[in-house]
């Protein structure tokens, strides 16, 4: 199996594992890893692409290269966003839970 | 024998990528995922994406690994309600079976992949030349596609105005949090003392290696700003108070600066973002030397966080 | 020439591996945070340094070795840094509990 | 290589309708303190004027607009195209823009005493960078630059939602930024099948080379369900009623008119520009079933609300529903694709109505909660004295959505109709229609409340919020008019000639869904103790009214389970599946 192969089938699961995360944790911070995991799994199959694509003596296609830098960075600040949501959540509630929510009392105030 | 190798290195990263989801607590998670983002650095190798390994080593690991794990420490006490909330087994199995799905059709495209599969690296090598670089990424990301490049920057100082809006009305103009309690004659100070002249040659060097090797101005600003962040933390230096003129305008320079030299393509070359004959190689450096301080700030200040307090008098 | 070269660059880099190996097994094994620490920087600070040495001679250039020593010397530092960080974390927990 | 592959004239303004709001969001930035309102306030015209310009340039022509960014062509450079879809969109967007803006000055000024604060600053910024993103959306002809557009967006409208920095709105923020994140990554794990596949990320490009093969078949899958988790259409809808109805009100009038409107288009991109020969019945059913599934469960949800906000939030919901319903209808069964026709027109129309109409409920409702402190439906009595102009902005945006002619919806409407008869899909004759319905039935239970005479209002309204009231009457009577505008230059000639808007039957046409919606309030309604018109109506419906009550009971707990994060993001798996399966089956 070449390279490209065995890690593109890497990202997929990868991207499974990801999913199942953000599906059952409970914590928002789990959730922001698991999120970090779907986007390593997808940034490895754009990684097993551009290496599928080597050609004119280069290694890999760089143009999908440099899409990765630019995704990386992109998911890294959409980490930091989030993580600077929970600690300010945290401050001003002391909890960081997603399920209670705004959630219209569907049982008082019927006539 | 290296198809070996790669499946053994991918066992390791998808071994630890369960860890991350099943540890109990969050923390051991978040150090999980570090180690997970430094193994992907190997994985970057054995695709041939040097650039990429680097930058995944410093931001994908790196930056968002200590970020998570600040994160979890200081969100320790909400992991009993966390544990609490856990889902039922049907509801796992459910999950299993669907993210299963979705993992098993993905591994399907990627067997199904064409093959021999398409590529720009050709018209890549054939276009290089017009843009005087000698890395292939590089030209990509500053001539190809500049405009993701000059996205990409913005993305980044929205991201902390984002982060910044996120600061309590009364600390307004205030500074991030120090973090931590720290030793001035501890080992960290020492280490914070020593470690950044080494760490900025270092992340001048990627940086201005990136024009004809692997690097470039993203891997080498995020240890620019891991050098700024340690003597931060080790209590040697202090963020900067987030109205301050300067830092607004450090801020701006370098997106500014790629603006302009991208408008000036209008008029000099026929199209935004393209670069008249000759002089292309440098513009693409000036404009990577006024990204580079304006990025490690962003960086720094991202990792720094929201202001917290006012500044001391 | 080349042929010893070589076999001295497998010797050292399996040593190399032996003491990462080593340090491992203690790291899963020791009982207390400070003994796995005590184990693992002596295990790997030595095991990087024996892979360093024996990558040396294939490092095809002066550059490129005097950047291995470097990543050997920078690994040596920030490893010394944390250890010492996690044992004094360790020691005043202990004292506080 | 296709032969639009040349920058046309006039290309220059899509760089320029991107560049101006960020280099104002930058400038904002550098200059800080109250010359980031100044800033947004001097690019407001500007932007107004390039959107403008665009959408002359491709008045009549139906060609395109291409920029090559750098003069590198695609599949190696990134190209921006707008075509006439575009372009109206870039007008509607710059023309709500503004409109808030004007509205914001009384809510975002920074205080005097301060030299800068920080909710305007930010708000400023960010809204200048809603707007250079939303561009970005309009005329990226790229997939991975349309990505970055997509997160910009999403950075730019999260923070807007928690502005006000309290517990509960910090908390819709995050839920909002994670399920979005989640959602992009479904789109660009799309978009990276689509370039291991044919090795371009251009629009143009990949139209020409896309095959029906099990690939781009899961491509499709996965962009479309990413992007609809951002849409927040039925039932991905978690993140959307709390942060929209949570927010200060301009900017919920941006997330709610303009925000999602960016995802929503970028589907249409997808489905019409990239990938027609992909689109088979059955993925076009799926994603119009979700639509009217929203319609149904948005409108009564909004129906049993108690607060106004998140009533309108509810309605969102809904519209969002009934935009997705052109899919089916633009689907032209003699070459097996989807065809630029009625429905595209309808979608098209009934977006910009939406967005105008949209961002005139909120700050309407805004300019109501500022003035009595609160905005519980059953305080509302007697608002509509007190305070005329708000409440006649409301009515006339609500009337706008209802179809009442010459709004756009009413066009919209109509053409949406012309393309089920063309295409024989009655089904969806009848959704529209109750659509219609299930929109006058909300806005009237508002109206109700408001127009009935009661003790007085003790509403009180200070003389800034009156400027921005003029604003939301302004959007709202846009939208009542936009039926009028000569459309004929930008929309595709296939529609056939429409009937005067003003006529007498026209009218009629647009009122009796005034009457049955009436009727649906009366039914499903939940009426506040100062019973509005007809109590006695109430009482004598009796078992009939028990009956609405527990099915409107009924559905609001099913929205609620829907919206626990677990549930929505199985749901989002599920669409994808089905969406897959659906693409599948129809080759």
């Amino acid at each position: 199996m070449t390279a490209p192969t065995i890690f593109g089938i890497c990202a997929a699961l990868l991207v499974g594992i990801g999913l199942f995360g953000v599906i059952i944790s409970p914590h928002p911070l789990r959730k922001l890893l698991a999120f970090n995991l779907i986007g390593s799994g997808v940034f490895m199959l754009l990684g097993a692409v551009a290496r599928r694509g080597a050609a004119a003596g280069m290694g890999g296609d760089p143009v999908p290269q440099a899409l990765l830098i630019t995704g990386i960075v992109v998911a890294f600040s959409a980490t930091a966003l989030a993580v600077a949501l929970l600690l300010r959540l945290f401050n001003e509630t002391g909890s960081v839970t997603l399920a209670a929510d705004a959630r219209a009392h569907p049982d008082a105030g019927d006539t | 024998m290296i198809a070996a190798l790669n499946i053994g290195v991918a066992a390791l990263v998808l071994a630890l990528a369960l860890f991350t989801i099943v540890a109990r607590e969050s923390f051991a998670a978040c150090v999980g995922f570090l180690a997970y983002g430094l193994l992907l650095t190997l994985v970057w190798v054995q695709l041939q994406g040097l650039d990429v390994a680097l930058i995944e080593g410093a931001v994908g690991g790196g930056l968002t690994g200590v970020l998570v794990i600040g994160a979890a420490v200081r969100l320790r006490s909400t992991q009993a309600a966390a544990d609490a909330a856990r889902l039922g087994m049907p509801a796992r199995m459910l999950a299993v079976l669907l993210s299963g799905g979705v993992a098993a059709a993905m591994a399907a495209c990627v067997l199904a992949l064409p093959d021999p599969a398409p590529t720009l690296a050709p018209q890549v090598s054939a276009s290089m030349a017009a843009t005087g670089v000698a890395n292939p990424v590089t030209a990509v990301l500053l001539a190809f596609r500049a405009m993701d490049t000059l996205l990409e920057a913005i993305v980044l100082v929205l991201a902390l105005i984002g982060v910044w809006s996120l600061a309590p009305d009364r600390v307004w103009g205030g500074r991030p949090a120090l973090g931590y309690d720290v030793d001035p004659d501890g080992i960290l100070a020492y280490v914070a003392r020593i470690l950044p002249p080494i760490g900025i040659v270092a992340g001048i060097y990627i940086f201005w290696a990136g024009a004809d090797h692997p690097g470039g101005k993203f891997q080498g600003a995020t240890i620019l700003a891991a050098m700024w962040l340690l003597a931060m933390r080790a209590g040697l230096t202090d963020a900067p108070p987030v109205d301050r003129k300067w830092l607004r305008l450090a801020l701006v320079a370098g997106p500014a600066a790629f603006f302009a030299i991208g408008l000036a393509g209008t008029v000099t070359a026929g199209a935004f973002l393209a670069y008249p004959d000759g002089y292309a190689k440098v513009l693409i450096l000036a404009i990577e030397w006024a990204l580079l301080p304006s990025l490690a700030l962003t960086l720094f200040l991202l990792m720094a966080g929201a202001p917290q307090r006012m500044s001391a008098p | 020439m080349k042929a010893a070269l070589d076999i001295a660059s497998v010797l050292a880099i399996s040593a190399g591996a032996f003491f990462f190996l080593a340090g491992t097994v203690a790291l899963l094994r020791f009982p207390d945070t400070l003994s796995r620490l005590h184990a693992l920087t002596k295990a790997d600070n030595l095991g990087l340094g024996l892979v360093v040495v024996g990558l040396l001679p294939r490092a095809g250039g002066v550059s490129a070795g005097l950047k291995l020593l470097c990543i050997w010397l920078l690994a040596l530092l920030a490893g010394a840094t944390v250890s010492q960080l996690i044992a004094r974390t360790v020691q005043t927990r202990d004292v506080r509990s | 290589m296709p032969a639009q592959d040349l920058t046309t004239p006039g290309g220059l303004l899509l760089v320029l309708a991107v560049l101006v709001p960020f280099a104002g969001m930058l400038a904002g930035l550098a200059l800080g303190g109250r010359n980031a309102q100044r800033v947004a306030l001097a690019t407001m015209p500007a932007g107004l004027g390039i959107a403008v310009a665009i959408a002359g340039a491709l008045s009549g022509a139906g060609g395109e607009l291409v920029y090559l960014l750098g003069n590198w062509a695609p599949p190696l450079g990134v190209a921006l195209r707008a075509d006439a879809a575009s372009a109206l969109m870039l007008v509607a967007v710059a023309v709500v823009i503004s409109g808030i803006a004007v509205y914001a000055c009384g809510d975002f000024s920074t205080p005097r005493s301060a030299r800068e604060a920080r909710a305007p600053l930010t708000f400023w910024i960010l809204l200048l960078a809603v707007w250079g993103s939303l561009n970005l959306v309009l005329v990226g002809g790229d997939l991975f630059t349309l990505y970055v557009a997509l997160e910009l967006l999403t950075f730019a409208a999260v923070p807007l939602v928690c502005l006000d920095g309290r517990g509960e709105t910090l908390q819709s923020a995050l839920r909002y930024l994670l399920f979005a994140l989640l959602g992009s990554m479904f789109y660009l794990l799309g978009a990276v099948l689509l370039y291991g596949s044919y090795g371009t990320l251009d629009i143009a490009l990949l139209a020409a080379r896309l095959r029906p093969e099990a690939v781009p078949f899961a491509a499709a899958a996965l962009m479309t369900a990413g992007l609809l988790a951002k849409t927040a259409l039925f039932p991905l809808h978690i993140w959307l009623p709390p942060a929209h109805a949570g927010a200060p009100a301009a900017a919920s009038a941006v997330l709610s008119a303009l925000v999602i409107k960016g995802s929503w288009f970028l589907v249409v991109r997808l489905w019409l520009k990239a990938m027609p020969s992909l689109a088979g019945l059955a993925s076009m059913q799926v994603l119009a079933g979700l639509g009217a599934a929203a319609i149904v469960l948005g409108s009564i949800v909004a129906l049993r609300q108690e607060r106004l906000k998140l009533l309108i939030a509810f309605s969102t919901l809904a519209q969002i529903g009934y935009l997705f319903l052109m899919f089916p209808l633009a689907f032209d069964p003699a070459s097996a694709q989807l065809a630029a026709g009625n429905a595209l027109a309808g979608g098209i129309m009934q977006a910009v109505s939406h967005a105008t109409a949209k961002a005139a409920m909120f700050m309407a409702a805004g300019s109501i909660y500022a003035a009595l402190g609160h905005d519980r439906l059953e305080g509302l009595t007697g608002i509509g004295r007190a305070m005329p102009v708000s409440m006649l902005a409301f009515a006339l945006s609500g009337l706008a959505l209802v179809g009442l002619p010459p709004s756009g919806a009413y066009l919209a409407k109509e053409l949406l109709l012309e393309a089920a008869a063309q295409s024989a899909q009655w089904w969806w004759t009848i959704v529209i229609q109750a659509g219609g319905m299930l929109t006058a039935s909300y806005v009237l239970l508002v109206l109700a409340h408001a127009f009935t005479l009661g003790e007085r209002s003790t509403a009180r309204v200070s003389r800034a919020a009156r400027i921005g009231e003029m604003a939301a009457l302004t959007l709202a009577a846009c939208s009542l008019l936009l039926g009028l505008l000569p459309w004929d230059a930008w929309l595709p000639p296939a529609r056939p000639a429409l009937s005067l808007p003003l006529s007498l039957e026209a009218l009629s046409k647009g009122l009796w869904p005034l009457v049955a919606g009436a009727l649906l309030a009366i039914w499903l309604g939940r009426w506040g103790h100062p019973a509005p018109f007809g109590k006695a109506i109430v009482a004598r419906l009796g078992a009939a009214r028990r009956a609405g009550l527990a099915v409107g009971k009924l559905i609001e707990r099913i929205d609620c389970r829907l919206r626990q994060w677990p549930a929505a993001s199985v749901s989002l798996l599920v669409v994808a599946m089905l969406l897959g399966a659906a693409v599948m089956v129809a080759r």
